[in-house]
């Protein structure tokens, strides 16, 4: 055993991130001491990212079965059951830190990683998403992100040819130094071609395909799990580049080797490279893995065994074949341009071996590496202590004056950042290659036919930092309610979700805290709304210079529609009805309303019943699958103006001609409650007069209330309040070109 | 009246897929002898200034917040 | 007839191209290897958009050192024989030499990707025999590099010799600069070559096949020059 | 080993919108002097060759045909 004469002191165990009782489980895993080689496995496969160490006795709270699970956690990516043949394969992943240090090269890169996920699972990618949180877009920082960001994703997801159908981008003060790129895709496979990420077969070759193995981003796994701050912004190595071309040629390679039968196991090489996937693969086939390290294809010179299995160069996958065909893994990479390089083998011993010029310079168990119920495994149980900002927390409504100037801030909120549109963002997507988004970006879910199937997938992500911060429970709870809200106003019945978990640093129990009661939320919405979870991220360690993010789990729903019945988010034609599905309630607390109007992050986030939540969902899909529902757009950030004012404008961006509407409401809860408060579980529909009754029907059916609040037409929206309490009325009557521009101009300009 | 020459190249050890790509395509099309390509950015500037001095200064200053990314670019200039 | 449609590394349209030919529109077609020389029996070739090898370097530069370039060149002479480069495919075109010009980076240095409306400036084209001269079209545009631009003899030739097909409009057919999404010089959207055999455009006529993508346009192209073939 | 050096640029008159940003954001970041921006590409091919002259016609070739466009572009080299 060689360790380059390098003596483990104190001071190597603490710049690995490791903590003196991990350094401890290693000594009594090895009965030795390790050389530098394992020390970098140990903390490469030990850092939170890879480990979940943190957060995976809470991940078990999240359901995880159901009818349309077909895989579920635990490899790559998830899958569910979409027709008889067809599985559709996703997963989100998150790219922040090295976003927040560059910006393009970051967000490029965690494209890059998530489409392979998916595509090592046999799939090929038909759709991206992405989620953004940035900071206030007028500062420096967010001037330096945003662009670059968007660039950045539009760079490679437009050269692989994956269209990027949706996302949100949400501006708040706590991501300034450390803004949020989170990534999914989706795929489609077939169910019998599927692949997983693990070793079989001893004496098979382990087979190293893609790019040559850089010094890029060494450490990037456990540079991931430590905050961000102007100090360790220096430790950080090379950046890793993206090349999406050569993750193009690997996609159409890997699928063709999966098509010719040719793959045992496969895993790409992600956060901590060759480690993590020999390890992973090895664990999950509870054997063992040979390589050496003078057979992986280098980029540089003098690259040691210790930077090799860190490196995390983008763009590489391992796999295994069967002994005796790595001729015909050759002749199919070589079509592509690429080498198939065998750099190991599948061996009994259940250890991780690894050999360079002839001597062994690591040999490791691989179960305490990457079993989490291995007794020498580092899980950390703990239990978080609710954070004392919570104690006062809400707002006191009478400290609130009730406005009598609706309509200007109606026009204030619709230009607000988090509200105005994002086509700047969008556009600079390729939303339409592949040729099957019949949703554009710009509704509550992108809408995507899957050709060849009598299916159509709509699906949408989701996440609200500001109501997680003010209500964990609620705010993961009404992720999930979001989204599955958002693909069931297009008509379709949402089947599983995949998250992607934003937290601070799990080490502070203030925020563990936050982070176990997100889950809980999330998991109680997921059961009751019968969308299990297939898998997700956690990101932890989110933290700028001015503390913790706000908890931000977002949540990437996938919905399914038998047939061709599906609906976008504006209004299609003149006098139709326009009817709120759902009841408005007295809830001002988190809105849009108080922080861009009161300049107020106050509490309480609005409740959420997810009993009811789930009927005003169904009420929606039968009146959509039963052909009478013209438009559905649900209510949320800004309430029930902004949303009305979205059914106005949003249609010219999909090629069709605004519409107007009249408005009338007879209420007593408070105007700005009512206009602006983000009460859940509403919906705001259009039918044309004479499907108005098989409306009703329909929600008396789902005991769900329905109201009819006016017609569509014109070139104005109007909205007249009769406030019954107050006996007195107010109006908004505005053009909606005017709407449409102060919205048009909000954030595409900081784009 | 000035002007500013300025090579922006990618930093030793970092990723050029372009560079690849173009070497790829010369070996294709026959040339057998190329070792290595690597692709930057050439930036001319022309600049009103008269004091060298300071121009070098504004140069190298444009070079580090704009011109060169320096997460991964290195940069050089001349100025006639 | 039979179509083809080559396939580069890096080309993503190419399964789009294939659909709306043959799924959509029922013609027999193949995809081309870039590797393969015999092109002899396709009857209309299509140079689909992507990003051949990763659009690195320049739009098309090294994709036409392809092998299948090669055959391209005496393809293109035949009588009767038609090439459709769309977006990376057009680039690839006026790299080779067959279309002229260039491409920059569009103004705004951002990639676009939307609908735009083209006029048909030329409906005596085998492409465009289906359309009235000036009818607008709604087809998408997707591209980072589609800023036309050729020397002003050139252009003028362009003009005299009508191979100016589409030009960026407004919805009524007018052109202008607020109607030009990239900077395009004469806001050119499509030329053809003086032997009204070989067509290039950035927009994505095979992205406007089916009402539920948004329009139906794009089918009068393909329409047109399937027509054109069948005839004679 | 030789190295060639090879800057390939805009020809006068081609508008570089690349150039014209960097101006714009110079301008905007307050550097009021500025009379112009072009931006080009830098190339550098390290390649194995003992005669000097077949270099020189192998590099003068590889820019002519691939590296850059003479429709927009023009180039010049130096070999070390
Ligand atoms: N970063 C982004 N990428 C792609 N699409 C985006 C992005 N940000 C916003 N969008 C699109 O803008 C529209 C509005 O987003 P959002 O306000 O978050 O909708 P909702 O309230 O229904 O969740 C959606 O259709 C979404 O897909
Ligand atoms: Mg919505």
């Amino acid at each position: 055993m060689t360790g380059y004469n390098i003596k483990i002191t104190d001071e190597i165990i603490k710049e690995h991130n490791l903590k003196k009782d991990e350094y401890e489980l290693i000594l009594k895993i090895l009965n030795r001491t390790p050389t530098i080689v394992e020390l970098g496995i140990f903390s490469a496969m030990w850092s939170e990212h890879c480990s979940y160490k943190h957060s995976k006795p809470v991940l078990k709270k999240l359901p995880t079965k159901g009818k349309y699970i077909l895989q579920g956690p635990g490899e790559n990516a998830g899958i569910i059951h979409a027709t008889k043949n067809l599985g559709i394969a996703f997963k989100i992943e998150s790219h922040n830190h090295p976003s927040a240090v560059e910006p393009f090269q970051g967000a490029a890169t965690g494209v890059g990683g998530i489409l392979r996920d998916v595509f090592t699972m046999g799939a090929r990618p038909i759709a991206v998403l992405d989620s953004l949180r940035f900071g206030n877009p007028e500062s420096k920082n967010t001037q330096r992100l945003l662009p670059s960001v968007v660039k950045g994703i539009a760079f490679y997801g437009n050269c692989v040819g994956i269209p990027t159908v949706g996302g949100e981008t949400v501006f708040e003060d706590c991501y300034e130094t450390n803004c949020l790129v989170n990534v999914m895709t989706i795929g489609t496979v077939e169910k019998k071609k599927i692949k997983k990420g693990i070793a079989k077969g001893i004496g098979n070759p382990v087979i190293y395909i893609g790019a040559a193995t850089g010094r890029d981003g060494i450490h990037g796994a456990s540079f991931a799990s430590a905050e961000l701050t102007a100090e360790n912004q220096e430790r950080r190595s090379s950046v890793q580049v993206a090349d999406p071309f050569m993750e193009k040629l690997l996609l159409e390679a890997t699928l063709e080797l999966n098509d010719k039968g040719l793959i045992v196991g496969i895993q790409d090489m992600g956060a901590a490279g060759l480690t993590s996937s020999s390890v992973e693969m090895a664990n999950r086939g509870k054997v063992g893995i040979e390589l050496n390290i003078d057979k992986v294809p280098k980029r540089e010179t003098g690259m040691n065994a210790y930077e090799v299995m860190l490196s995390e160069s983008q763009e590489r996958m391992l796999m295994i074949t069967e002994k005796g065909k790595e001729k015909k893994v050759e002749k199919v990479l070589k079509k592509w341009g690429l080498h198939a390089v065998t750099i190991g083998k599948v061996i009994k011993k259940p250890y991780i071996i690894v050999k360079e010029k002839g001597k062994v310079v690591a040999e490791i168990p691989v179960a305490p590496l990457a079993d989490s119920n291995h007794k020498f495994f580092p899980l950390k149980r703990q239990k978080g202590i609710k954070p004392k900002y919570l104690e006062n927390i809400n707002i006191d409504y009478n400290l609130i004056p009730i406005p009598n100037n609706i309509e200007d801030i109606l026009i204030k909120l619709i230009g607000s950042p988090n509200i105005a549109c994002k086509s700047e963002i969008w556009q600079q997507y390729d939303h339409m290659v592949r040729t099957n988004t019949w949703t554009l970006p710009g509704s509550d879910s992108a809408v995507i036919k899957i050709k060849g199937e009598n299916l159509l997938i709509a699906t949408s992500v989701d996440g609200n930092g500001r109501y997680t911060y003010l209500d964990p429970y609620r705010g993961g709870a009404i992720a999930v309610a979001e989204a599955a809200r958002n693909v069931s106003v297009s008509g379709a019945t949402p089947v599983a979700l995949t998250n992607c978990l934003n937290f601070g640093n799990p080490e502070d129990p203030e925020i563990f805290y936050q982070f176990e009661k997100a889950i809980e939320g999330m998991a109680d919405a997921a059961k009751i709304l019968k969308t299990p979870v297939t898998g997700g991220n956690v990101s932890f360690y989110n933290e700028g210079k001015d503390g913790a993010i706000y908890p931000t789990p977002i949540v990437g729903m996938v919905g399914f529609i038998k047939g061709t019945r599906y609906v976008k988010q504006y209004f299609k034609d003149s006098e139709d009805v326009i009817l709120l599905l759902g009841q408005t309630k007295d809830e001002l607390g988190a809105s849009e309303y108080l922080k861009e109007i009161h300049g107020l992050i106050k509490g309480p986030v609005p409740e959420i019943d997810l009993k009811l939540e789930s009927q005003i969902q169904k009420t929606i899909r039968n009146g959509i699958k039963a052909g009478i529902i013209k438009s559905a757009h649900d209510i949320s950030k800004g309430g029930l103006a902004v949303a009305l004012a979205e059914c106005c404008i949003t249609a010219k961006l999909h090629g069709e001609k605004n519409i107007g509407a009249f408005i009338e409401i007879q209420s007593d809860i408070r105007i700005d409650s009512l206009l602006f408060g983000e009460t859940q579980s509403r919906i705001i529909i259009t039918t044309s007069k004479k499907d108005l009754n098989t409306m009703k029907k329909i929600a008396a059916q789902n005991k769900v209330v329905l109201t009819e609040i006016g017609k569509t037409g014109g070139d104005r929206l109007i909205i007249n309040i009769d406030w019954a309490a107050k006996k007195c009325s107010q109006k908004i009557n505005i053009k909606i070109t005017d709407l449409e521009n102060i919205w048009m101009n909000g954030v595409n300009k900081y784009v | 009246m000035a002007h500013a020459k300025i090579i922006v190249t990618l930093k030793d050890g970092v990723l050029d897929p372009q560079g690849k790509t173009v070497k790829f395509a010369l070996e294709k099309m026959g040339y057998k002898n190329i070792e290595d390509v690597r692709i930057g950015k050439y930036i001319e500037i022309e600049i009103k200034n008269n004091n060298r001095e300071k121009l070098e200064k504004e140069i190298d200053e444009i070079c580090d917040k704009l011109l060169a990314n320096p997460n991964i670019e290195k940069y050089k200039f001349s100025i006639e | 007839m039979k179509a083809g449609v080559i396939v580069f590394p890096g080309s993503n349209c190419d399964a789009d191209c294939m659909w709306a030919l043959q799924d959509i529109l029922g013609v027999n077609t193949e995809y081309i290897w870039h590797e393969n020389k015999n092109i002899k029996k396709y009857d209309l070739i299509v140079i689909p958009g992507g990003f051949s090898y990763g659009d690195y370097l320049r739009c098309g530069a090294i994709a036409r050192f392809a092998k299948v370039m090669e055959s391209i060149q005496e393809f293109s002479s035949k009588k009767n024989k038609f090439i459709l480069g769309i977006c990376n495919g057009f680039q690839i075109l006026l790299e080779a030499g067959l279309l002229p010009g260039a491409m920059l980076m569009n103004k705004t240095l951002k990639f676009i990707c939307r609908y735009v409306n083209i006029v048909t400036e030329n409906n005596m084209t085998p492409f465009t025999g289906k359309m009235k001269k000036g009818q607008v079209l709604r087809i998408p545009i997707a591209h980072n590099e589609g800023n036309y631009y050729c020397d002003e003899t050139t252009l003028n030739n362009l003009i005299k010799n009508d191979c100016v097909v589409f030009r960026y409009s407004d919805e009524n057919g007018s052109v202008n600069d607020n109607t030009n999404p990239n900077g395009a010089l004469y806001n050119i959207a499509g030329i053809i070559n003086k032997d009204g055999n070989i067509l290039g455009m950035m927009p994505h006529p095979e992205r406007a096949m089916i009402k539920e993508l948004g329009s139906t346009d794009g089918r009068l192209i393909f329409e047109s020059v399937i027509k054109y073939i069948k005839n004679n």
